[in-house]
């Protein structure tokens, strides 16, 4: 039987009950190899941006006169892993489990790392065994987007856990939790992986579900084992002894170390962006633009990518400059220190009165790339523009989760800045929810309390375009102007470097967050 | 049973050297008792322990020649020394309490060392250990096989130490103080009991002591010691009644006989010699009222006066 | 200060210390609760006088309570009941407090190197206690000198030193000179020279005399050696079990003990004669445990003479001012009729 | 046995001050103790209704109390974090951790007793030198270092050894076979440094100090031979080297976050360093309770060890 | 008194001869024991590069650049070779041994400080009063050290002071049970006894007679805490419970230097090593100190 041993950046396993945390690395471990979800990405392929396809939705519509309601016709004939079939009534239920506080198997645990991630999806709505409506609060042409999300759990096979719960235990709330909680180690979701064993903390076994639907994913690895191990040294150690053969996000250090024992080290730019994300609450100091200007010239992007051993794409925005959204920004993000130097004076600094700022890191985490070194080189190049950084370092979620709740909640510790790194493949996450007034704290992710009508109206138009191309046009403004107005200092985008042992085939790193797996093989 | 010659015992620690004891000799019968009394620091205890070669052989230097029972002690190789020890001679010392190993019982210790020196099995072994905590009036000896060591009175622990000693039948006891630590009324038991074994055994015996009222109850010859010499030797009887050193004198003079009520006692002058930096003649010359030039510069000669009555003084005519 | 003598309060006739029926049990505390499991029976209830200018003597074993006395004299522990009279005064009263009878109680420990402080010097150690009650450290200074002197230390050779550079002997010099600082009345030494050597014994015994003469001392000395006792002491008081056995004169003691034990101890000493030595011992085993003595009169069951009413009946401490007795057998079997071994002995002397 | 249960009677009023000191980490710990649960868009309604789960609005004490009975009944909790029951957590990382700590500890007092003896018995020589600056290496290496240095040469260089993990498919199914035991050779020997340096310094100085003892000299001059010598020297060293060993076994349990940080050995450690880093506050104070209790229940062990194998210690 | 004194007549008596103090005694013994000078040496010359780093250091310890990443020892213009951000290493461990030395030694001093007040004021009360104090010391004492430090800083959160505080707490229980036992031990003493007998109040005769005795054992007791206390500050850096970046810190350092292992491997063993030498430094001084102590009294 064929294994494939991985090492997450995790430091624990993702949760395994549908909606996973740990960020998208969750996702991309625990949600896409156990679930599918409505709507899929396309990660068949390493070119061109990664586009939507059908997932358990054959095929989706907004409705015409009515532009807050979609219907999905669902996929025929679909099993889940307990032999359960997937239907109109399994996704009512799954949008239930974070959508319906009513519903008995409602989980507020697994709302946190979905609501945000879907801010306008409300409610579904069977209308026969495979055809669904979904409505949202407002029109939204990102829906989809958003709905890769949302990964379908076998309401079967959670009525059976549930009606295991000892009868002593009375309280309705704490039935449906210790529900979950069994139902997380022995989940059924239709993906083409089956949770096989599950030692928390420790090691996920998945093995492969040869039933799959889609026949291009029926997985050709018999046996997946999911390792967290948070320190790169150690994951490098792993791969270096034999112990694993995929380790995600090697330490650049090693990089030769590891290519010199025939290993190989893959990596795609992806659609992502690690920033600082600022602060626009009372008395930070980056309400001045021209403070937010100095900052982004400061940075040396080059020198970080060389320190990183080349395993960085050097941010000029949000999105790179060959996308549909890159919209030709008046403000262009480079080095140029002096010039930084320049706009600090005229706002006050000098190198006898800098500006002190505080900055929320994670010490490692999903997508964060190599946050210590990077911060604290960071921290160097604005010190050479006057501003005088201090670090809180947070565990990568706890900065996760105060990244919800915004810079005024006491979890910011009084930071000005955040440094959570993100996905930026839809037009919601990439932008929408970093500069929309809905998105404020606690809803989505404007953790900087950024507030303008202008970009609102050009989110509204935006998301109220149903045709791609207006769409998309809309979209190149709104990121021209997010870029010239600078709530962010933009740094890096990820390469997502990961290092295989070469009896790993079939790797494809499309140009995404995510990675499929089931389509790889070992020699 | 006991030949020793001109012994001399000397440590080296830390760049000094310490005579400890310079030109012993002794001899002692078979079924003979000599009590060896002299001050703290005299030498007595490592006199007696060099018999057995119990310095640690790194830091001491034994020179001259020991004889127990036939055996030259010194030639022996510390294999044959180990066999020696206890089964020819044996000791006991001054504090049974330091002296018993405190995790072991009375019994197991007894039976250890029957088993060391003869083939016996077990149940054999504690039979012997049974009749030798009898052959010491130990109460209940059945049970006081078992006890620890700090479970017992100090008397019954030094009977325990000496049926210890005796278990291997030795032919030589080497005695440390062993009632020094004891009260008045458990010593003379000890005492009693320790002249009866001799008389039984045909024990010789070494009795080192600071008591002369102890010497008296068991010894047959007293050896008085003075800065590791032997400055006069004789019959109980002898010195009690006839001592010709003028330290051995002061000794008997500081001591209870010399006591009368008012009167102020009689002192020795000055205080122990140093051992690193031992005087050139005779060692008790800085404190003797009587030394002359000889005494100061030259050692003097063991003399007989008279029968078994020896000193090395040069003032005793 | 070195002129502010006690001054004699009750006269010559009035005894320096009377000690009234003092009574003190150890408790035995389990380690767990800390529950009392029983009671180690140190001083079972003792009367005696210590009258001026004499110097009195402790003997018994090991383990009857000599010490355990001293340390209640010197009020280190309190006694559970009963009184101490100095000079008329009772201890701990208004016009005798605390602190003014400890001035004039010193005592010398057997152990002459734990009852000095190794970390200060000699001159300190001496001159500590007069500091503590105000004399200036320059005067304080100055007697401890002055008092070294007098215990035959040579101040300008010993004053400086720590206590193990010096000998045994000496060492229990500078401990008699320290009992000296306060100028005490009563000195009690609790075997001040059992650990020394013969001829160093002699030597502090003198100074002991000497001491008492120049400074009009009482002493209280306990000690095990019988023959040093008969030197020094005017009186002797003989201990068994935390009891007064036997008190008296010390010629009438040693000459004509009356009590079995007293007898006992003294011909345990060595005869110091090689033609008639000790055939048979005096007295068999060893002392008994004082946690649960015998009943009746305790030492009844070591007693060569002992009758059955030993067993029984508590023997009273009787006899004339010169020497007394706790034995039924002298006493005419005077005694307590209802042995509890657990109550304090009611014995009185008269 | 029976002064087992009295000592242990007596140990209950440090229990409950571990486990109240347990329980009040989270008051002295700053933030909200629900930050990691509360969702984003958290109602008030929702906010107070898992502050009545989890009994935070009642006072402090009676959430001690109820906390303190649903301990005694095996109940710990639910993790904040991951929403599993932090007993079977915590039972699984404690048999992990006593598997690394003992083998730890069984290595370090062999290597520390056996140097302790050699320079003991050798004291003030050329032996006891080295002996003393292998011992003294023990307690100053920081072994967080020596692991990374281990792993670098055993795993990395030579690959001879796995780096991290307790074994091929985790530590649930752990055999003592090789196919386990060679995920706990590095971790196993890091830590046993610190035991063998603490060890070997104790047995050098009860050796040293048991050899100056009078009955030895008694034990030669009863003609014993040099190895029934010794056995008697062990048999008094015995006890307290026990002691520490156990004492050791305690501190090794609680104390290998470092190790088990390094090597991912799925221990206690490794457990209380999530919970610290994600504010896991019922994992958290679950984890310590377990240890600090384990603690006090093994230094009881020890004593009662100790006093059976000492005879002089009373029984009483 | 009858004997009339005349008051001068020994004063006049030539200059007293004095012994040595204790304290110079084992402060000459402890002279003698090379091992133990060597080591304070070491610590001294340590002490002194990080006191002074901020004048004797080569180079600027928070200047990165990329182009100077990781470069092996001896390189010229970073002689101990240099992080993975490029900062001078050297420098960096001179000002780092600043943090590291005073992360482990204020807690030792301040627990010293604290713990031998409440050990010697237990252990001078005894009964009741010890009891109770102890058996609180007891609670604090059932956690093992390592688990107690890291879950105190790990609950107060990350930071200088608060890793200070908790290992202040860690170290207090240990010594207060080492300066009770030594307090109980030295109370029982005779010369106690004779200090009270003088009728001296407990005040005088702690300050007098038991400090002068039990200050010495308690403070070798803390002096071997230090090299504890380094390792244990140190690890909690390198947790990230201690100090945070950009401050240099060996703990720290260490942690950083992690993955630079596979490509300079001397350069990310340097903290790991200085940690090292500083704790065994301390050790072998608090070993020699130790036996200089134990001078026969
Ligand atoms: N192992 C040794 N190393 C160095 N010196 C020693 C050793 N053993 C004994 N001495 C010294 O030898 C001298 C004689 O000691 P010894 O024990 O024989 O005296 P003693 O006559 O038995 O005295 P005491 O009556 O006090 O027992 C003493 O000064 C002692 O310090
Ligand atoms: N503090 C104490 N706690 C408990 N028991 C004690 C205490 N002090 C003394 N004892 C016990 O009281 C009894 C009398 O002791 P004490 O020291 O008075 O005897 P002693 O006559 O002085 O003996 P020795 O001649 O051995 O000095 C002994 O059994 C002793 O164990
Ligand atoms: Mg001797
Ligand atoms: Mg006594």
């Amino acid at each position: 039987a064929s294994v494939l041993r991985i090492a997450m950046t995790a430091a624990d396993i993702p949760r395994t009950l549908g909606q996973p945390d740990q960020g998208f690395e969750g996702n991309r471990f625990t949600g896409i190899p156990m679930y599918d979800a409505l709507v899929h990405w396309d990660l068949s392929s390493d070119k061109g941006p990664t586009p939507l396809t059908p997932g358990l939705a054959t095929e989706w519509q907004v409705v015409d006169n009515d532009k807050t309601k979609w219907i999905f016709k669902l996929r025929p004939g679909v099993k889940f892993h307990d032999g359960s079939p997937f239907n109109a009534d399994a996704v009512v239920w799954n949008v239930d489990k974070v959508l319906n506080k009513e519903a008995k198997h409602y989980d507020p645990s697994q709302i946190g790392v979905t609501a945000s991630r879907m801010p306008t999806l409300r409610s579904a709505r069977k209308i026969d065994d495979l055809t669904i409506e979904i409505t949202s609060s407002e029109p939204d042409s990102f829906l989809p987007y958003n709905l890769t999300n949302l990964f379908m759990v076998s309401p079967t096979q959670w009525e059976s856990k549930y009606s295991q719960v000892p009868a002593a235990v009375k309280d309705p709330l704490e039935r449906s939790k210790q529900a979950w909680t069994a139902f997380a180690s022995n989940p059924a979701g239709t993906g083409p992986f089956k949770l096989a064993k599950l030692v928390p903390r420790e090691r996920l076994e998945l093995e492969k579900n040869s039933e799959y639907w889609n026949p291009a994913r029926v997985p050709k690895i018999d046996k997946v084992v999911m390792i967290p191990m948070p320190e790169a040294s150690a994951r490098t150690a792993a791969l270096l002894s034999g112990q694993v053969d995929w380790i995600e996000a090697p330490s650049p250090d090693a990089l030769e170390a590891i290519k010199g024992r025939g290993n190989i080290i893959y990596s795609n730019a992806q659609p992502h962006i690690w920033p600082w994300q600022l602060s626009f609450a009372e008395g930070s100091p980056w309400l001045d633009k021209r403070v937010r200007h100095a900052a982004n010239l400061c940075i040396d992007r080059s020198g970080m990518k060389s320190m990183l051993g080349g395993l960085m794409s050097e941010a000029s925005g949000i999105t790179s400059k060959d996308s549909p959204w890159w919209g030709n920004p008046s403000f262009e993000i480079k080095y140029d220190a002096d010039a930084g130097r320049k706009l600090m004076t005229e706002a006050g600094y000098s190198v006898a009165k800098p500006m002190k700022v505080k900055t929320q890191i994670s010490a490692s985490g999903s997508g964060q790339m190599q946050p210590l070194p990077m911060n604290e080189y960071i921290q160097q190049n604005l010190k050479e523009c006057f501003i005088d950084v201090e670090f809180d370092v947070v565990e990568w979620n706890t900065l996760f989760t105060s990244w919800r709740l915004g810079a005024k909640d006491p979890g910011a510790h009084g930071a000005h800045a955040t440094n959570v790194s993100a996905a930026a493949m839809d037009p919601f996450f990439a932008m929408v929810r970093f500069v929309s007034s809905k998105a404020l704290p606690p809803v989505s992710n404007n953790w900087g309390l950024f507030q303008s009508a202008e970009f609102d109206e050009i989110i509204t138009a935006a998301r109220t375009s149903f045709e791609p191309e207006a769409r998309d046009a809309e979209l190149a403004k709104l990121h021209a102007r997010i870029v010239e107005e600078a709530p962010f200092i933009f740094v890096a985008h990820d390469v997502g470097p990961r290092a295989m042992s070469p009896k790993v085939k079939g790797v494809v790193q499309p140009k995404s967050w995510f990675i499929d797996i089931a389509t790889m093989s070992m020699e | 049973m006991i030949d020793v010659r001109d012994l001399h015992v000397t440590f080296t620690r830390a760049n000094k050297t310490i005579q400890a004891v310079n030109g012993v000799s002794l001899a002692v019968k078979q079924g003979e008792a000599l009590a060896l009394i002299g001050e703290s620091g005299s030498g007595k205890s490592v006199t007696l322990r060099a018999l057995m070669r119990l310095h640690p052989a790194g830091q001491t230097k034994i020179q001259g020649l020991i004889e127990i029972g036939g055996h030259d002690v010194l030639g022996m190789s510390e294999k044959e020394v180990q066999k020696f020890r206890g089964k020819q001679a044996a000791m006991i010392f001054q504090e049974p309490l330091l002296a018993l190993d405190p995790v072991y019982t009375v019994g197991q210790q007894i039976i250890e060392c029957i088993r060391r020196h003869k083939p016996v099995s077990k149940a054999d072994a504690r039979q012997i250990a049974l009749r030798a905590l009898e052959a010491v009036r130990i109460p209940s000896p059945e049970k006081r096989l078992a006890s620890y060591p700090h479970e017992m009175s100090g008397g019954m622990r030094q009977r325990a130490m000496i049926a210890l000693a005796l278990c291997a039948d030795p032919q030589v006891l080497l005695a440390d103080e062993p009632t020094t630590a004891l009260d008045a009324t458990v010593q003379i038991q000890v005492l009693i009991l320790m002249r009866d074994l001799q008389k039984k055994l045909g024990l010789s015996i070494i009795f080192v002591t600071h008591d002369i009222g102890a010497a008296v109850e068991i010894a047959d010859r007293v050896a008085v010691m003075y800065g590791g010499r032997i400055v006069e030797e004789g019959t109980i009887g002898s010195i009690m009644k006839d001592a010709r050193h003028p330290y051995t004198k002061a000794l008997l003079k500081s001591r209870q006989h010399g006591m009368a009520r008012g009167k102020p006692l009689d002192v020795i002058s000055g205080s122990p010699p140093d051992l690193s930096n031992l005087p050139g003649g005779c060692t008790f010359a800085p404190r003797c009222a009587f030394a002359n030039d000889q005494c100061q510069s030259h050692i003097p000669e063991r003399r007989q006066v008279g029968s078994h009555h020896f000193v090395s003084c040069f003032l005793v005519s | 200060m070195f002129d502010r003598s006690p001054k004699d309060v009750g006269g010559p006739a009035q005894p320096l210390l009377i000690v009234k029926d003092v009574l003190k049990h150890f408790p035995l505390r389990s380690p767990i609760l800390g529950r009392k499991t029983g009671a180690v029976k140190a001083v079972d209830g003792v009367n005696f006088e210590v009258f001026k200018h004499e110097t009195l003597g402790i003997v018994g074993e090991s383990g009857c309570g000599k010490s355990t006395t001293a340390r209640l004299l010197m009020q280190l522990i309190g006694q559970d009941t009963g009184e101490l009279i100095f000079d008329g005064q009772v201890v701990g009263s208004p016009r005798l407090p605390m602190t003014e009878f400890r001035r004039q109680v010193q005592m010398v420990f057997q152990d002459s190197y734990s009852s000095l402080n190794p970390r200060m010097t000699i001159e300190e150690i001496i001159s500590f206690a007069p500091i503590v009650h105000g004399v200036p450290k320059y005067i304080a200074l100055e007697r401890a000198h002055y008092l070294l002197n007098k215990v035959g230390l040579d101040p300008v050779r010993f004053a400086g030193r720590y206590p193990h550079e010096l000998s045994g002997g000496q060492r229990q010099r500078v401990n008699i000179a320290r009992a000296l600082a306060l100028r005490p009345r009563l000195i009690i030494l609790d075997e001040a020279v059992s650990a020394l050597d013969k001829s160093v014994e002699a030597q502090v015994l003198n100074l002991l005399s000497d001491l008492k003469k120049e400074f009009n001392l009482t002493f209280i000395f306990i000690s095990h050696d019988l023959s040093v006792v008969e030197y020094l002491c005017d009186r002797v008081m003989v201990m068994y079990l935390g009891k007064v056995a036997e008190i008296g004169k010390a010629g009438t003691i040693f000459k004509h003990p009356a009590h079995p034990y007293t007898k006992a101890l003294l011909s345990s000493m060595p005869s110091m004669d090689p033609d008639s030595r000790t055939l048979e011992p005096p007295l068999a085993g060893d002392p008994p445990n004082p946690i649960n003595p015998p009943s009746g009169c305790t030492f009844h069951p070591r007693c060569k003479e002992a009758e059955s009413i030993c067993s029984v009946n508590i023997p009273l401490l009787l006899g004339n001012a010169q020497h007394q007795v706790a034995c039924l057998l002298v006493n005419d079997k005077v005694g307590m009729s209802t042995p509890d071994a657990s109550r304090p002995s009611m014995a009185r002397a008269k | 046995m029976q002064y087992f249960l009295r000592r242990l009677v007596y140990s209950l009023p440090i229990l409950l001050g571990v486990a109240f000191l347990c329980f009040s980490l989270i008051f002295i710990a700053p933030g909200d103790p629900l930050v990691s649960v509360l969702p984003a868009d958290a109602s008030e309604q929702l906010r107070q209704q898992l502050i009545a789960l989890y009994g935070f609005d009642k006072p402090f004490l009676t959430q001690f109390w109820s906390w303190l009975l649903r301990a005694l009944q095996g109940d710990l909790g639910t993790s904040i974090a991951t929403n599993r029951p932090v007993m079977p957590e915590v039972v699984n990382a404690v048999v992990n951790s006593i598997r690394l700590a003992l083998l730890a500890t069984l290595l370090g007092f062999t290597a520390g007793a056996l140097l302790g003896f050699l320079s003991g018995y050798f004291r003030n020589t050329f032996i006891d030198r080295i002996a003393s600056i292998v011992s003294v290496f023990g307690v100053s290496i920081p072994h967080y270092w020596l692991g990374m240095v281990l792993v670098i040469v055993f795993s990395v260089f030579l690959n001879w050894l796995p780096a991290t993990g307790a074994g091929d498919s985790g530590s649930g199914d752990w055999a003592w076979d090789w196919a386990h035991v060679k995920y706990i050779i590095l971790p196993a020997v890091t830590m046993s440094v610190i035991p063998m340096g603490i060890v070997a310094r104790t047995v050098r100085a009860l050796v040293a100090d048991i050899l100056s003892n009078e009955f030895i000299v008694g034990l030669k001059a009863r003609g014993l031979s040099l190895p029934a010598i010794f056995r008697h020297v062990v048999k008094n060293v015995a006890p307290t080297a026990l002691s520490v060993m156990g004492l050791q076994l305690g501190y090794l349990l609680g104390g290998s976050i470092l190790i088990e940080t390094v090597f991912s050995w799925p221990g206690t450690g490794f457990l209380l360093n999530s919970a610290i880093f994600q504010r896991d506050f019922p994992l958290l104070q679950g984890t310590i309770l377990i240890l600090a209790v384990f603690f006090v229940l093994l230094n009881l062990v020890v004593d009662t060890m100790q006093t059976f194998l000492d005879p002089r210690i009373q029984r009483g | 008194m009858t004997t009339a004194i005349t008051a001068n007549s020994h004063v006049a008596s030539p200059a007293i001869e004095r012994s040595p103090g204790y304290w110079k005694q084992v402060f000459s013994k402890l002279l003698r024991n090379r091992l133990a000078v060597a080591a304070a040496i070491v610590l001294l010359i340590l002490f002194i590069l990080a006191i002074f780093a901020p004048w004797l250091m080569p180079g600027d310890p928070y200047k990165s650049s990329i182009m100077t990443r990781l470069k092996p020892i001896g390189t010229e213009n970073f002689p101990l070779g240099s992080d993975e951000l490029g900062r001078d290493m050297l420098s960096r461990l001179m000002l780092g041994g600043r943090l590291s030395l005073f992360m482990g030694i204020t807690p030792v001093i301040i627990a010293f400080a604290i713990g031998s007040a409440i050990g010697i004021f237990a252990g001078f009360a005894g009964g009741l009063t010890n009891s109770l104090i102890m058996r609180f010391i007891d609670i604090l004492y059932a956690f093992p050290s390592v688990l107690l430090a890291i879950a105190l800083s790990g609950t107060l959160g990350a930071g200088i002071g608060n890793s200070l505080l908790s290992l202040t707490i860690v170290f207090i229980p240990q010594i207060v049970r080492v300066a009770e036992s030594v307090t109980t031990q030295v109370r029982t003493q005779e010369f106690v006894e004779a200090a009270r007998a003088s009728g001296a109040s407990s005040y005088k005769i702690v300050t007098a007679q038991i400090l002068n005795n039990v200050l010495g054992p308690i403070f070798v007791f803390a002096t071997s805490l230090i090299s504890v206390s380094m390792i244990l500050a140190s690890g909690l850096s390198f947790l990230g419970l201690g100090v945070k970046p950009p401050e240099p810190e060996w703990g720290l350092m260490l942690n950083t230097l992690r993955t630079a292992i596979y490509v300079q491997p001397w350069v990310a063993a340097l903290p790991g090593l200085m940690i090292f030498i500083t704790s065994i430094s301390f050790n072998l001084l608090a070993d020699g100190l130790r036996q200089s102590m134990e001078i026969k009294d």
